[in-house]
């Protein structure tokens, strides 16, 4: 059980490190699809006894995370001319070293936190780190990217180390962290999916530049 | 008490009527004129009846009580001694003010001016008698709400809404430091009952009292309008209209002193330099006041920088009251305390007849501008006496008020000066400065006079002025009368503050009364000096009378050296007469002048426009918050409207936060 | 009854998207919003008992739950004048750079407004802390749509901040209730459910970090929500593109309600004994608050903008008081009251400012004594209430925070406090007095009229706070008092 | 009230115009010629308060009023000012500010007065009038206050009663550096070379005669007996404080400071001969250094 989740654990770090990395937003999606199947299995492996609710849970969360939302944005990007990230406010190799020090920092952190004591878990010491990790990296990606798309994939991403978090702090109430989870990713990625599509429809194009217009500082809006 | 309780009802009803009345001006300026004239006759008679009788009574009504506040009135002979030109001025301006605002009729909101004016007034009376601190805040506030929209009254002209708000932004950052000092206070006493505060701040060390003490004169000293804080006397003042000039200048910032006199005898025994700040603050306020006052050509301008003076004597007395209580002077304290109070008093009376009167001249000239005046007494001669004498009155020349309370101070100072070493060079400067003071004030005033009453008019506005209707005359009339009768009378009242003193210093009543005692023979003195100059002045007049009567006695033109063709524009002007002063100070003044001369041989017209900014403002406040403003744009860049900034500083500080919590380790 | 509180807008928030006729929606939205009053009203005479495991009513919820409806109400019968305005049919020229665009339809508004009280309710009535985050979460939801009432590019624009920087907060907050969680978890032990009245009892013994830091994410993820600087940035944008009536709502309800999250952990923190930790990190965020506050509003070009940065000074100032402790708590809450009926008072009374001048600029939009008496009036006492000046509520309460900071050993707080109350004064003096004073502008029609129900709203709010100002009524003190004591502090 | 006090005011009343007619007959002996009688100010003010009067249509009763006031105020200060070490008909403590005061209401009246006739030239000199006397107002309190301080009283008499030849002794400086001020500020408030030039009616250099160009008849009668009497006050605090010659018998004191009276007019006489006016520009500096004289007389005090 315990090197499943090690696999897991490896895989989400190196999908995280690949969607720093990568400028083709196919290839972000599909991390993103390859990540949702990462998490939807991890109550597969924490819980010790197999029970239907756990298994309709996994099923479910893979059916939204690497089915339906990869289709979403999917549909999104027909329209678009350009699939590329281009220019983003920081580039891919420092994308890189700043998931390198989110590492760092996902370590640090995990490790000034006491046992979680539930399950045992946490004794596996690389849950944490990883949970932490995907977090950070959502973030970076909202923060250096320029695309509404990409920086909804970044939110989908943090969700992902959240849910894991969740997986790992509190597997008991699996249920909750399911229902969260789910209602943040239907609030965050859908109600925002629809919002591309306006941003599409009045802008043409989705880079979020054409949407700083509300501000204090610079030329009159 | 009782009476004032009367007076504060019928003001506040005076304050509701008109603005519910407002469709109807002429009946809303009834209501409110008569309305707050009756209530300061009952305000008036109750005040100096309880002053007489050195009253002391409160009344407390529970209000916001969890907050710690509550309504409580206490009146004392300090209250009394304030409330009583509060209640005159207020009341002669209600009275002024109807025949004032009558010629805006039709033009501007006559009822919300009336309940504004009767709202200043009510919150004067909880403001001179607040025992509870919160109380205190709250009506302080109230009066400078509604002397601000009486200032921004005609808010239709820009220079009013400067003023305005000019005045908001300065009294609310004096009511910052207030604030400090009343939160300070209940931190150090626990409460904030006033009644509770003298007992419990007496076990504070000297260095936080010295901080409340600077809290209170930079709080109090902005509604004086003390020099460097004054900035927004001299605009608001002229902006508002005339008797709620008279009553902003005349009692308003009295209000000030009598917090510093309130709140001050709280912190008990004070240390030296408190009494040298506010020497200097004063000798920077009277010099610095008058001299900006002889730079204006604004006649109400010129009054409001002479309030910045004339509180400025009196914070030159409280700080010799302070130095002399430092020194264990008590004779010297009391003398000084005693000219303070005297000097508020009778600024009160002749300050406001020359914003009486001054508004008369507005109303009857349609401009404030001194050079477009001249030989209004002839066409206004009741005014125009009433006009000298009140600025006789406030060159502090004897016979008129002014002087005593002049002379108490130099008295103090003098016997300090004689009587101890330590501060010979505090009361050395305060002597030369008052001296300088005196003679700058009445270079002012005789300008004032000498150009807008005297010689010819030099405008046909001016030449065609009339005596003003009744109701503007009569407020003058009856306050020049009290300049002439305090300054004869004055050295007695000097006894009747006995109790008031005692109050203020703490000593005794009978002590107070043993150490004024030897001062009796002096101030009578001065009484006799007066009445020996009117003496005189009739002799020499009816010797005058005698000499010229059966004699040839002629009217001519103005000789004028054989000049052949005098027009009234040749004569000396209000900028002319001031130049040599200004001249001299311009250093100080930092006047500006702009010349235009026609060239050619034969030019046709030139012109010369001198002006006085006030320097305060101009130097040091203007640039301060340009530079806060500047300092403060350059953060917009914080909200550049990009998105992605946005969640880094949402990133950014969580992870500060993270490591702040998790830096000591698991 | 705390059921049918959260149900009864629900469903009419529900039936309003099938309602055809503009007439019988407008009423539901009123019916609705009197109801709601009705029942709040209710809970006032004869208050419920705490409550079970999901709803319940403490003090805490109470007020919140009162502001909540109060402020609703006067935006339902405001909203009334407005949406008759409003044409919902044909494009128009927007306001600022001429663009046509259309309004959503009506009954997505008033749908949404009615969830959006649904949800507001529900966070004033969740005893559980994972079902708080979902009405939490559930008001972005809500209120997304309502941001986006006018369909032009800058509305879309903020709703697309609104809705991405406050979903991010959101998960952080989630992730913090994980981590509260575990902080219960005994060792070995079975993760307990977090129900509020359960946390109240338990013991955390050695697992105070998880706490602390289940704390930062919760007050980084709901101060977002809440418009806490740094993390404030959404709201002026947000405020200043969205229908008055909802800026009104946003500023006075939602960030209240986010501030409730806050407060919930709080209670816990204070029975674990925790908070000592925690009160230099909202003293930070409330001086904080005030001087992002103050940096923007000197010299704030846009009206309504002003007012959002107004809000997040506000906020901060809750936050101060929260932080302080002891009767500063006391004060915030109370503030918290003032500040919702003043600055809903003055959003309404932007909006009417909006519906003459047709622009949001302070610079073009002078003389409103002149133009609008009535409005002139509210706008002027607006601002002196919102900055603390007496006879106003908001004094009484800034006086009571104050005056804790220098009562618990913190007067360098109360200074600085102190002073960025200045700045802002003096800004929001500058830019308000221009607005108000002056002569009428030439660009606005020559009688403009002063409709009856958008002005009777921010009449009577004003009112209030006046009234508060002056008199503090014994239920309100009561409940103030046991609100403060279960967060700790209180008189 | 003092019966010798009574006798040296009545003194003064006669004799203050004798200071004029000496000041004139010197500056005629140092201009070598033989010039006018030394009683001539008295043959003026009979021939004055015989005539008829002519007023401007401008004036107003203040022009009219100014003369009387100003003499009333002097005459009233003069009944303060001490004389032969002996105080005047009136002492009190304090009495020191209201003689500057009373100056200071004879002054206010001159000066509206001239205003009141609307001329240009009144107008210039009642401007420099004022000017000049703002800031010699400072110099003559300061210096007798701190001749008060030297002497522990604030009233006149005693002041004056107690400097003497051990006084000098003592104290010789600081009493120097007063007498210095006083008699810049005599020159200055009199109308004096180097201040103002007497003589010069007509030009736009003068300043206080320029003030009553418009007056005549007994009003000038009466200016120029109020000036009289304003020169013997000023030059009492000069010989008081330079000549403290006391032998004890009364009637020789009197005589001696009468005597000293007008050796300072001699002084005045010498000085108007010997000196040239001063720039405009230039006389705020030489009054300002009369009050720096007394601050700095405080300071040797103190020391």
């Amino acid at each position: 059980m315990t090197s499943w989740l090690d696999i897991v654990m490896v895989l989400l770090f190196l999908t995280d490190l690949g969607l720093l990395g990568s400028s083709r937003l196919g290839v972000y999606v599909r991390l993103a699809a390859v990540q949702g199947v990462l998490v939807g299995v991890l109550p597969l492996l924490v819980q010790h006894t197999l029970a239907l609710e756990t298994v309709a849970v996994a099923a479910g969360t893979i059916a939204v995370k690497s089915v339906l939302f990869p289709w979403l944005m999917a549909r999104i990007m027909r329209g678009f001319d350009d699939r590329r990230e281009r220019q983003p406010y920081l580039g891919y190799t420092v994308s890189l070293v700043l998931g390198v020090l989110a590492v760092g920092a996902a370590l640090w952190i995990s490790r000034r936190l006491p046992e979680s004591g539930a399950g045992g878990l946490a004794a596996h010491g690389f849950l944490m780190p990883a949970a932490l990790f995907s977090i950070f990296t959502g973030l970076i990606l909202l923060v250096t990217r320029r695309k509404a798309v990409t920086q909804v994939l970044g939110y989908l991403v943090m969700e992902n180390g959240i849910y894991v978090a969740g997986m790992v702090l509190v597997p008991e109430s699996t249920f909750l962290v399911e229902l969260g989870v789910l209602l943040d990713l239907f609030v965050g990625v859908f109600l925002m999916g629809i919002m591309i599509f306006h941003i599409q429809r009045e802008f043409d194009h989705i880079d979020t530049d054409q949407l700083a217009a509300l501000k204090d500082w610079g030329g009159e809006p | 008490m009782s009476g004032l309780l009367v007076s504060l009802i019928l003001l506040l009803t005076a304050s509701a009527l008109p603005l519910a009345a407002w469709r109807r001006p002429a009946l809303a300026s009834r209501l409110g004129s008569w309305g707050g004239a009756a209530a300061c006759g009952v305000g008036l008679a109750s005040s100096i009846a309880a002053f007489a009788g050195s009253v002391t009574a409160s009344r407390a009504w529970p209000w916001v009580t969890p907050v710690g506040g509550a309504f409580s009135l206490a009146l004392d002979p300090l209250s009394a001694f304030f409330l009583i030109p509060m209640f005159l001025v207020c009341g002669l301006g209600a009275v002024y003010g109807r025949a004032y605002l009558a010629g805006d009729e039709g033009r501007l909101a006559l009822g919300p001016s009336w309940c504004f004016y009767n709202l200043l007034t009510a919150s004067m009376i909880v403001v001179l008698t607040a025992s509870n601190a919160l109380l205190f805040l709250v009506s302080w506030e109230v009066m400078t709400l509604a002397s601000f929209f009486l200032v921004t009254y005609d808010h239709d002209r820009a220079e009013s809404r400067l003023a305005g708000r000019l005045y908001l932004i300065a009294a609310h950052i004096g009511t910052a430091f207030l604030v400090v000092f009343v939160l300070l206070g209940r931190r150090y006493t626990g409460t904030l009952d006033m009644s509770q505060w003298p007992a419990a701040f007496a076990g504070i060390p000297a260095a936080r009292l010295g901080l409340l003490f600077v809290c209170l004169v930079i709080g109090f000293g902005t509604k004086a309008g003390f020099m460097p804080l004054h900035v927004w006397l001299p605009e608001a003042h002229p902006a508002a209209p005339s008797h709620v000039s008279a009553v902003m200048s005349g009692v308003m910032i009295k209000t000030g002193i009598y917090g510093l006199l309130r709140f001050g005898t709280m912190l008990g025994t004070p240390a030296l330099w408190w009494g040298g700040l506010l020497v200097a603050v004063g000798l920077a306020s009277c010099v610095f006041g008058i001299l900006f006052a002889l730079a204006q050509q604004d006649i109400k301008r010129q009054l409001a920088y002479s309030s910045v003076e004339n509180m400025g004597i009196v914070a030159l007395a409280l700080g010799v009251a302070l130095v002399a209580r430092a020194l264990q002077l008590p004779t010297v304290a009391l003398l000084a305390l005693a000219a303070a109070l005297l000097h508020v008093l009778n600024h009160a009376v002749f300050k406001s007849l020359l914003f009486f009167g001054a508004g008369a001249i507005y109303r009857a000239t349609h401009t404030r501008n001194l050079d477009a005046l001249g030989g209004l007494l002839k066409r206004m001669p009741r005014l125009g006496l009433g006009l000298i004498v009140g600025a006789a009155a406030i060159s502090a020349l004897p016979p008129f008020n002014g002087f005593v309370g002049e002379f108490l101070l130099y008295r103090a100072a003098v016997l300090g000066l004689n009587s101890d070493a330590d501060a010979g060079m505090i009361l050395l400067a305060a002597i030369g400065g008052l001296a300088l003071t005196g003679g700058l004030a009445a270079a002012c005033f005789t300008r004032l006079v000498g150009v807008a009453l005297l010689g010819e008019p030099r405008t046909p506005e001016a030449a065609a002025a009339v005596e003003p209707a009744g109701a503007f005359r009569w407020p003058v009339t009856i306050l020049a009368a009290l300049c002439l009768a305090l300054g004869v009378l004055g050295p007695f009242l000097v006894v009747r503050l006995a109790p008031l003193l005692s109050l203020l210093s703490g000593d005794p009543l009978a002590k107070v009364s043993g150490l004024l005692a030897p001062e009796t023979g002096p101030l009578t003195a001065v009484t006799l000096m007066a009445l020996l100059v009117l003496a005189l002045v009739v002799i020499v007049a009816w010797a005058r009378h005698g000499l010229l009567r059966g004699r040839d006695v002629r009217e001519a033109g103005t000789w004028d050296c054989g000049y052949a063709r005098p027009t009234a524009r040749m004569q000396y002007t209000a900028t002319s007469f001031a130049q040599p002063l200004v001249g001299l100070f311009v250093r100080l003044l930092r006047s500006r002048r702009r010349y235009a001369i026609a060239p050619g041989l034969f030019p046709a017209s030139a012109s010369l426009n001198a002006e006085t900014r006030d320097v305060v403002r101009e130097r040091v406040f203007t640039p301060v918050f340009q530079f806060v403003d500047r300092w403060l744009s350059f953060l917009k860049w914080l909200q550049s409207g990009r998105v992605q900034l946005y969640i880094l500083y949402i990133v950014i500080t969580l992870l500060g936060l993270l490591f702040w919590t998790l830096r000591g380790g698991a | 009854m705390l059921r049918e509180l959260v149900m009864l807008p629900a469903g009419a928030g529900l039936m309003a998207f099938f309602v055809r006729s503009h007439g019988w929606r407008r009423g539901l939205l009123v019916a609705a919003a009197v109801a709601h009053l009705g029942l709040t009203v209710r809970a006032w005479v004869a208050p419920p008992a705490v409550g079970g495991f999901w709803l319940g009513l403490d003090p805490l919820g109470l007020l919140f739950l009162t502001i909540v409806s109060v402020l609703f109400m006067a935006c339902a019968v405001y909203a009334v004048g407005y949406l008759g305005r409003e044409d919902h049919q044909q494009e128009k020229a927007d306001l600022e750079e001429g663009l046509l665009f259309s309004n959503q339809p009506e009954a997505v508004f008033t749908g949404c407004m009615l969830l959006f009280l649904s949800m507001m309710s529900l966070v004033c009535l969740s005893r559980h802390l994972g079902l708080l985050w979902v009405a939490i979460e559930a008001t972005t939801l809500t209120s997304a749509p309502l941001i986006y009432y006018h369909r032009h590019h800058r509305s879309l624009e903020a709703a697309w901040k609104y809705m991405l920087i406050c979903s991010v907060g959101i998960g952080l907050a989630l992730l913090g209730n994980f981590f509260l969680a575990v902080a219960f978890t005994p060792a070995g032990g079975v993760t307990p459910a977090l129900g509020l009245d359960g946390l109240l009892t338990a013991t955390v013994g050695t697992r105070g970090v998880w706490l602390k830091v289940a704390f930062v994410f919760i007050v980084v993820g709901y101060g977002t929500k809440m418009g806490l600087a740094p993390m404030h940035t959404w709201l002026p944008d947000a405020h200043s593109e969205s229908p008055s009536v909802v800026s009104a709502l946003l500023s006075g309800a939602l960030l209240n309600c986010a501030f409730l999250g806050i407060l919930r952990v709080w209670q816990v923190l204070v029975h674990t004994g925790q908070a000592d930790f925690a009160q230099p990190i909202m003293i930070g965020f409330g001086l904080a608050s005030m001087a992002v506050a103050a940096v923007f509003i000197l010299g704030q070009p846009d009206y309504k903008r002003l007012l959002a940065y107004s809000s997040v000074e506000h906020m901060g100032i809750l936050a101060l008081g929260v932080g302080l402790g002891g009767a500063a708590v006391f004060g915030s809450l109370l503030h918290a009251v003032n500040h919702s009926l003043t600055k809903c008072m003055l959003f309404l009374t932007a909006g009417n400012i909006l519906a003459v001048y047709r622009t949001k600029e302070c610079g073009k939009a002078r003389g409103l004594l002149r133009v609008m008496p009535v409005t002139g009036v509210l706008w002027i006492a607006g601002f002196l209430a919102i900055t603390g000046t007496p006879p106003f509520g908001v004094f009484l309460s800034k006086f009571i925070v104050l005056s804790a900071a220098f009562n618990s050993g913190h007067p360098v707080i109360g200074v600085v406090a102190l002073a960025l109350l200045a700045v802002i004064f003096v800004g929001l003096c500058v830019i308000v007095l221009r607005m108000g004073q002056g002569e009428r502008s030439d660009a606005v029609p020559e009688a403009v009229r002063e409709p009856l129900w958008s002005m009777i709203p921010p009449v009577l709010l004003g009112l209030a706070v006046l009234a508060l100002g002056l008199w503090l009524p014994k239920p309100l003190e009561t409940v103030l008092q046991a609100a403060a004591r279960s967060l700790g502090g209180g008189l | 009230m003092n019966g010798r006090g009574l006798i040296h005011y009545a003194l003064a009343l006669l004799l203050a115009p004798l200071l004029l007619g000496v000041i004139n007959r010197v500056k005629a002996a140092f201009a070598g010629r033989r010039g006018q009688p030394v009683l001539q100010p008295y043959y003026d003010l009979v021939k004055l308060l015989q005539k008829g009067a002519v007023y401007s249509r401008t004036t107003t009763w203040v022009f009219r009023a100014g003369p009387v006031v100003t003499l009333a105020a002097l005459l009233a200060a003069l009944a303060l000012v001490p004389f032969a070490g002996q105080a005047g008909p009136l002492s009190f403590q304090g009495d020191v500010i209201v003689c500057v005061y009373l100056l200071g209401l004879a002054r206010f009246f001159t000066v509206l007065a001239a205003l009141d006739t609307g001329s240009a030239f009144e107008g210039m000199g009642a401007s420099r009038e004022v000017q000049f006397s703002a800031l010699a107002e400072p110099a003559l309190l300061v210096g007798l206050v701190v001749l008060g301080r030297q002497t522990s009283t604030a009233s006149l008499g005693p002041m004056f009663a107690a400097v003497g030849p051990a006084l000098w002794m003592t104290a010789g400086t600081t009493l120097a550096l007063l007498a210095v001020a006083f008699f810049i500020v005599l020159l200055s408030e009199n109308s004096r070379v180097p201040f103002d030039d007497p003589n010069t009616h007509l030009e736009l250099t003068m300043i206080h005669e320029v003030m009553v160009l418009d007056h005549g008849g007994p009003d000038f009668g009466l200016i120029l007996y109020g000036s009289a009497l304003k020169l013997w006050i000023f030059s009492a605090f000069v010989a008081g404080l330079v000549v403290p010659y006391r032998c004890g018998n009364g009637w020789v004191d009197t005589a001696a400071a009468v005597g000293a009276l007008l050796l300072t007019a001699l002084v005045v006489g010498t000085v108007e001969s010997c000196m040239a006016r001063l720039r405009l520009l230039r006389v705020p500096h030489l009054l300002i250094s009369a009050t720096v004289a007394a601050v700095l007389a405080f300071l040797l005090m103190t020391r």
